[in-house]
């Protein structure tokens, strides 16, 4: 590879180094219906093969918690000596049938929310107003992806953002310092390394480099300096920068994205 | 300080030198050498010869931080063996060519055997008495059955065998074969050893052959090994079609003991055309001891009545207590006592 | 413990231990009587010695074991009764053929896919080796100058705190908007 | 965050391959329709597992929770898989030893082929259940036989020495079992190493050779020897190797492949059957039973056959070099077992039978 690049290449190309800014995702993927049901059948295996829940540990005898606590549980078949058992003889101790899955109730708190324990657990949406109303320009949105920055620019169209070298300076300075240009200076970001993670050969002879890096905190917003430059921006998914990039391009660029 | 006196220590014997069994090669303080080809090692390391034969001195590639001392049967032998080759041994007995003196030899047991063998005798003794006994019925089972074969002592001891075979768990073809194959080798090695002609060895086995497969279409083992008159496998079905009728006919109205004896009668015969399991399978499903509840009619489960004394309840039926899963409630039915097979 | 107790109070009804209130009755008379005979002159100490013959004897409510064992060891026993096995543990789990060849089946397809997953990751990591690789590669040629600088040690670089680890479901506030430049 | 692209819509779902028995042997499914019915759609049961044989029992027996919902998914799931492996093993283009490979693969992890072998017989050779002739058997089997019975074997093998006394080393790679149904009636395997009676031993044993590799049964020949190291031999005050029994140019079959007299001629008889006929005072004897694979001709494919009329004068059954004849006939050892004999009262009926001449007493005590 080195080889055939020495014969192509020569010293004073126009290099460009792009950067790659990327929102990790804020919520787990969703899992596939074997893995649901995967660990649910864990999860019940180990409860029936769980020791028995010492709750004389943890409530001290003919306390009020001990009350509540032994009142919500669900109550197993007790044994009557002379009676027949169909589905087996009960075979309890410490109040739990010890052939069956061993369930732990919580009692509920006062207030009836959660558990006395915890606080009532509030799910927030996943589909977020910006997934609503399709605004590709907000941080908050496909919460279960990786986002990347792309940005429109008057002449050449979508492209990450990408930055001429200045003398002196190193790839992920350039970067980064092109960036808060077009992008204003409140933006926490983090480069992964001063190395680049991929190049794109052109045909006319530049080299564009891409730069890895993480937005932490802040937001993206065109600076005046940059608006006769760049018209809009986006953060999407791997497979909306399918759709906007040309397809050769993408093709060299896929395996630096992630889902 | 005072020091011991020497202990004497050091090789016995030298490389090449000659020893004889159990002559001390070397002492030693721990394990200078290793024990190596047919040379022992006492507790306090102390390495003699297991075999008379010439000293070696080597050394082992399996273990090499090891020196070794061995015997070798032969003077140019050189040790360790090859790996792969046979070990050299030396067979040591001597021939007792006394005939007095080998007799007694031979007749001699060991403790155990000699208080055993009183026992064994008696028990194959009884095995043989066994076996004529059941050979002198089944010739006459063969004489009854008008099943004519040419050599009746063949017949029996085929028929014997066939039993044992079929006893030890054999398919009924491998035990056919076995059995006619065992009678054929044992005429064969007998021929052989009066030198009869082979002509007449040929029309023996041929008759051998004829007598079994005589005996394999005429008769037959019931799954109890006793011997019948042969059924054909469409017979048997036909049987056992017969057999169930009977049978759901009689469970159907069961009412007394008598009728359970009845029952039981009809498995008689059955062993002659049913196999072990399907006989088993039948009994299960018609001596069941307590019919299913799905049945209805007198199987059926009830509660008692609340003005039924106790006595006129137990005297038709039977009264148990049973835990409801549905309202998790323990109740007290009563059930016909014709529900069960051993009541009635 | 309670049990104890409850049985403890049982016991008391037995012939046994009648005999030994009795017994004990008899030595609280002795000892009584020879107490009253010392000191006759004193009416007012013969009078409290009389009293407990009086009083009316209970059912013991405790028994005599449990009346040696201090609370903290109690708890001790407690804790101990925690970490053993004796009667926490659940019955064997025995499955049927069936349910043997069906759990096999999980487990050898819970397997297969992760052993796929894991696959896949290799790959794309192989393949984003391979791309720096090159990067690193072009970069020496068209500039050894930015190469140079690109190879600088970065050891002991730290990854940044403020990264969120993604959870099952989104925080109140999504996104911290209103970073300014320190 | 990796792909997870598995059970996703845009996958369309394949022919059930382990559902369809038109070409595929019935041998890799259960046999009997209420096992198999409770194996498969277990949620569909009301009266608990069909193998738990009585009422009461199946009425006390409690499944994991959601173990019948999981395995569906599973089962799917291993079920596409094995659809693609398939599709890979019928290209016709592949080698023989791949294609067994991905057949393997493809079926290995079918719960029905797994029940089959697991709660069935190994030995039997019942092809309606486990059918030897498919490389997925044939893969358990071999797995099943490393297990345990191989390891026993050489540990025998090696323990009593019998390599290197008769042959050097073994390789084992196919499974040998004796019995000796003539002599006794006796239905039982023998393990290796035991101490047989010389009542047992008085009629020929009958060989099973289990073929685990992909090889021609068709085509493949093999030879059977029984050797016995230990006859002594007074004259070099040593031990010489006597052939007790042989047998050559053997077909055996994945599972027909118990040797007896129904599956060989007397041309096959390289050296009729000789008992153990041991001699009183002069130990035990070893019979090491050898099974070898004859040569293959990789051009012609065919298999070397041994010409019994001819190479029966080469050699003297009486002083019998394995080594030498093994040479000779290019044969290639992949078998063995042992059982050991020693003198019992019973030893000179034997010799009676077999016409042998009264055997020698030595003195008790080793010179």
């Amino acid at each position: 590879m080195s080889a055939t690049a020495k014969t192509v290449l020569s010293k004073n190309v126009p290099i460009r180094a792009n950067l790659i800014l990327s929102r990790i995702p804020l919520v787990v993927p969703e899992q596939t219906k074997m893995e649901k049901q995967y660990h649910e059948y864990q999860n019940q295996l180990e409860r029936r093969l769980m020791w028995t829940f010492p709750a004389y540990h943890y409530f001290k005898k003919g306390t009020l918690s001990e009350h509540k606590f032994l009142s919500v549980q669900n109550k197993p078949i007790s044994k009557v000596p002379g009676v027949w058992y169909p589905k087996g003889i009960p075979d309890i101790q410490h109040g739990r049938e010890r052939s069956k899955v061993q369930e732990v109730i919580l009692p509920k708190s006062e207030t009836g929310e959660g558990t006395n324990l915890t606080r009532p657990v509030e799910k927030n949406s996943i589909v977020t107003p910006a997934d609503e109303s399709g605004n590709t320009a907000s941080l908050e949105r496909r919460l279960r992806n990786t986002l990347y920055l792309l940005v429109n620019y008057k002449k050449t169209g979508w492209n990450f953002p990408k930055f001429e070298i200045k003398d002196g300076a190193s790839l992920d300075i350039i970067a980064e310092d092109g960036l808060r240009n077009i992008g204003g200076e409140n933006m926490n970001t983090w480069t992964i390394s001063k190395k680049p993670a991929g190049v794109v050969k052109n045909k006319d002879g530049s080299c564009d480099f891409f730069i890895k890096s993480h937005i932490l905190a802040g937001k993206f917003d065109i600076a005046k300096e940059a608006k006769n430059e760049i018209k809009e921006y986006a953060w999407l998914t791997k497979e909306e920068i399918q759709e906007k990039l040309n397809k050769d391009y993408f093709n060299e660029t896929e395996y630096l994205l992630s889902k | 300080m005072k020091d011991s006196a020497g202990r004497r220590l050091g090789p016995k014997k030298y490389n090449g030198q000659e020893v004889k069994t159990g002559q001390i090669i070397m002492r030693q303080r721990g394990t200078k050498f290793f024990p190596g080809e047919y040379v022992g090692i006492g507790k306090d390391h102390t390495l003699f010869a297991l075999e008379p034969g010439f000293v070696k001195y080597y050394l082992d590639p399996f273990h090499p931080k090891r020196k070794f001392i061995g015997v070798s049967l032969s003077r140019d032998a050189t040790l360790p063996t090859n790996h792969f080759d046979p070990t050299p041994r030396r067979f040591g007995h001597t021939l007792l060519d006394n005939a007095k003196a080998a007799e007694k030899e031979e007749g001699a047991l060991h403790r155990k055997e000699y208080l055993a063998s009183e026992g064994i005798k008696k028990e194959m003794d009884a095995r043989r008495e066994r076996r004529t006994t059941l050979k002198k019925e089944y010739a006459k089972l063969l004489k009854k059955l008008k099943i004519d074969v040419s050599e009746t002592d063949i017949a029996t001891d085929y028929l014997v065998r066939l039993r044992s075979c079929l006893r030890n768990g054999f398919l009924l073809g491998d035990a056919q074969f076995y059995s006619k194959r065992y009678i054929e080798m044992e005429y064969q090695l007998r021929a052989e050893k009066e030198n009869l002609d082979s002509a007449l060895i040929g029309s023996k086995l041929e008759e051998i052959e004829a007598i079994t497969s005589l005996l394999n279409s005429s008769v037959s083992f019931s799954n109890k090994f006793d011997l019948g008159s042969f059924m054909s496998e469409s017979e048997k079905l036909e049987a056992r079609a017969d057999l169930v009728k009977q049978l759901k006919e009689v469970r159907s109205n069961l009412s007394n003991k008598k009728d359970v004896k009845k029952l039981r009668g009809l498995f008689d015969g059955a062993s002659k055309y049913l196999s072990l399991s399907d006989e088993v399978h039948l009994r299960r499903i018609y001596l069941k001891p307590i019919l299913p509840e799905s049945l209805g009619g007198e199987s059926q489960v009830v509660k008692p009545r609340e003005n039924d004394t106790a006595k006129s309840k137990s005297k038709k039926s039977v009264v148990f207590k049973r835990f409801n899963y549905e309202t998790s409630k323990i109740e007290e039915l009563s059930r016909d006592k014709r529900a069960f097979l051993s009541k009635l | 413990m309670q049990k104890r107790n409850y049985r403890g109070i049982k016991r008391n009804n037995s012939p046994v231990d009648i005999v030994l209130e009795y017994s004990v009755s008899q030595e609280y008379l002795t000892k009584m009587l020879s107490i009253s005979v010392r000191s006759c002159s004193c009416q007012k100490n013969v009078v409290n010695l009389i009293k407990p013959l009086n009083q009316v004897r209970y059912k013991r409510t405790k028994s005599k074991n449990s009346s040696g064992i201090t609370p903290q060891t109690q708890r001790i026993i407690t804790q101990l009764s925690v970490l053993s096995a004796r009667k926490k543990q659940p019955k064997m789990l025995k499955l049927s053929k069936e349910d043997l060849i069906k759990h096999q089946t999980i487990q050898t397809a819970w397997k297969t896919y992760q052993d796929i997953l894991k696959q896949e990751r290799q790959e794309s990591l192989k393949l984003q080796y391979n791309k720096i690789d090159e990067a690193m590669n072009v970069l020496q040629e068209v500039s050894p100058k930015l190469y140079k600088q690109a190879n600088v040690d970065e050891s002991g670089k730290i990854f940044p705190m403020e990264l969120r680890v993604p959870t099952d479901f989104p925080p109140r506030k999504i996104w911290y908007h209103e970073y300014k430049k320190q | 965050m990796y792909k997870r692209f598995i059970h996703t819509g845009r996958i369309t779902r394949s022919p059930a391959v382990w559902s369809d028995f038109t070409s595929r042997s019935t041998s890799l499914g259960i046999s009997s329709q209420a096992v198999k019915e409770s194996v498969l759609n277990g949620d569909k049961l009301e009266t608990g597992p069909v193998t738990l044989k009585r009422k009461s029992n199946r009425m006390k027996y409690n499944s994991p929770v959601l173990i019948d919902e999981t395995f569906k998914t599973c089962y799917d799931f291993l079920e596409k898989r094995s659809g693609v492996t398939y599709k890979h093993a019928n290209n016709p283009k592949i080698n023989p030893e791949f294609k067994e490979k991905l057949l393997i693969k493809a079926e290995i992890t079918n719960p029905e082929v797994q029940y089959n072998f697991q709660f069935n017989d190994k030995l039997d050779n019942v092809t309606s259940i486990i059918d030897y002739s498919l490389p997925v058997y044939r893969h358990l089997g071999k797995k099943h036989w490393e297990s345990y019975k191989q390891m026993l074997l050489m540990q025998r093998l090696e323990s009593l020495k019998v390599i290197p006394d008769t042959l050097p080393t073994l390789t084992p790679r196919v499974s040998v079992d004796i019995k000796f149904p003539y002599s006794t009636g006796v239905n039982q395997w023998i393990e290796p190493g035991k101490f047989l009676s010389s009542g047992v031993t008085s009629l020929e044993p009958i060989v099973k050779i289990q073929e685990f590799e992909l090889v021609d049964p068709k085509e493949q020949l093999y030879t059977v020897l029984i050797v016995n190291p230990d006859e002594p031999d007074l004259i070099n005050d040593t031990f010489k190797t006597t052939l007790a029994y042989g047998l050559t140019n053997l077909k055996v079959d994945y599972n027909d492949n118990v040797i007896d007299s129904r599956k060989f001629f007397p041309r096959n008889v390289l050296a009729k059957y000789l008992p153990p006929v041991p001699e009183k005072n002069a130990g035990n004897q070893r019979f090491a039973v050898w099974v070898l694979r004859q040569n293959m001709n990789s051009e012609t494919k065919k298999c070397d056959v041994i010409d019994n009329e001819a190479v029966i004068s080469t050699f003297d059954r009486n002083n019998f070099n394995i080594r030498g004849f093994v040479k000779e006939n290019n044969l290639d050892p992949v078998g063995a077992h042992v059982w050991r004999s020693t003198w019992d009262s019973n030893v000179k009926n034997v010799r009676d039978k077999y016409n042998l001449p009264k055997g020698r007493v030595f003195s008790r005590v080793r010179t």
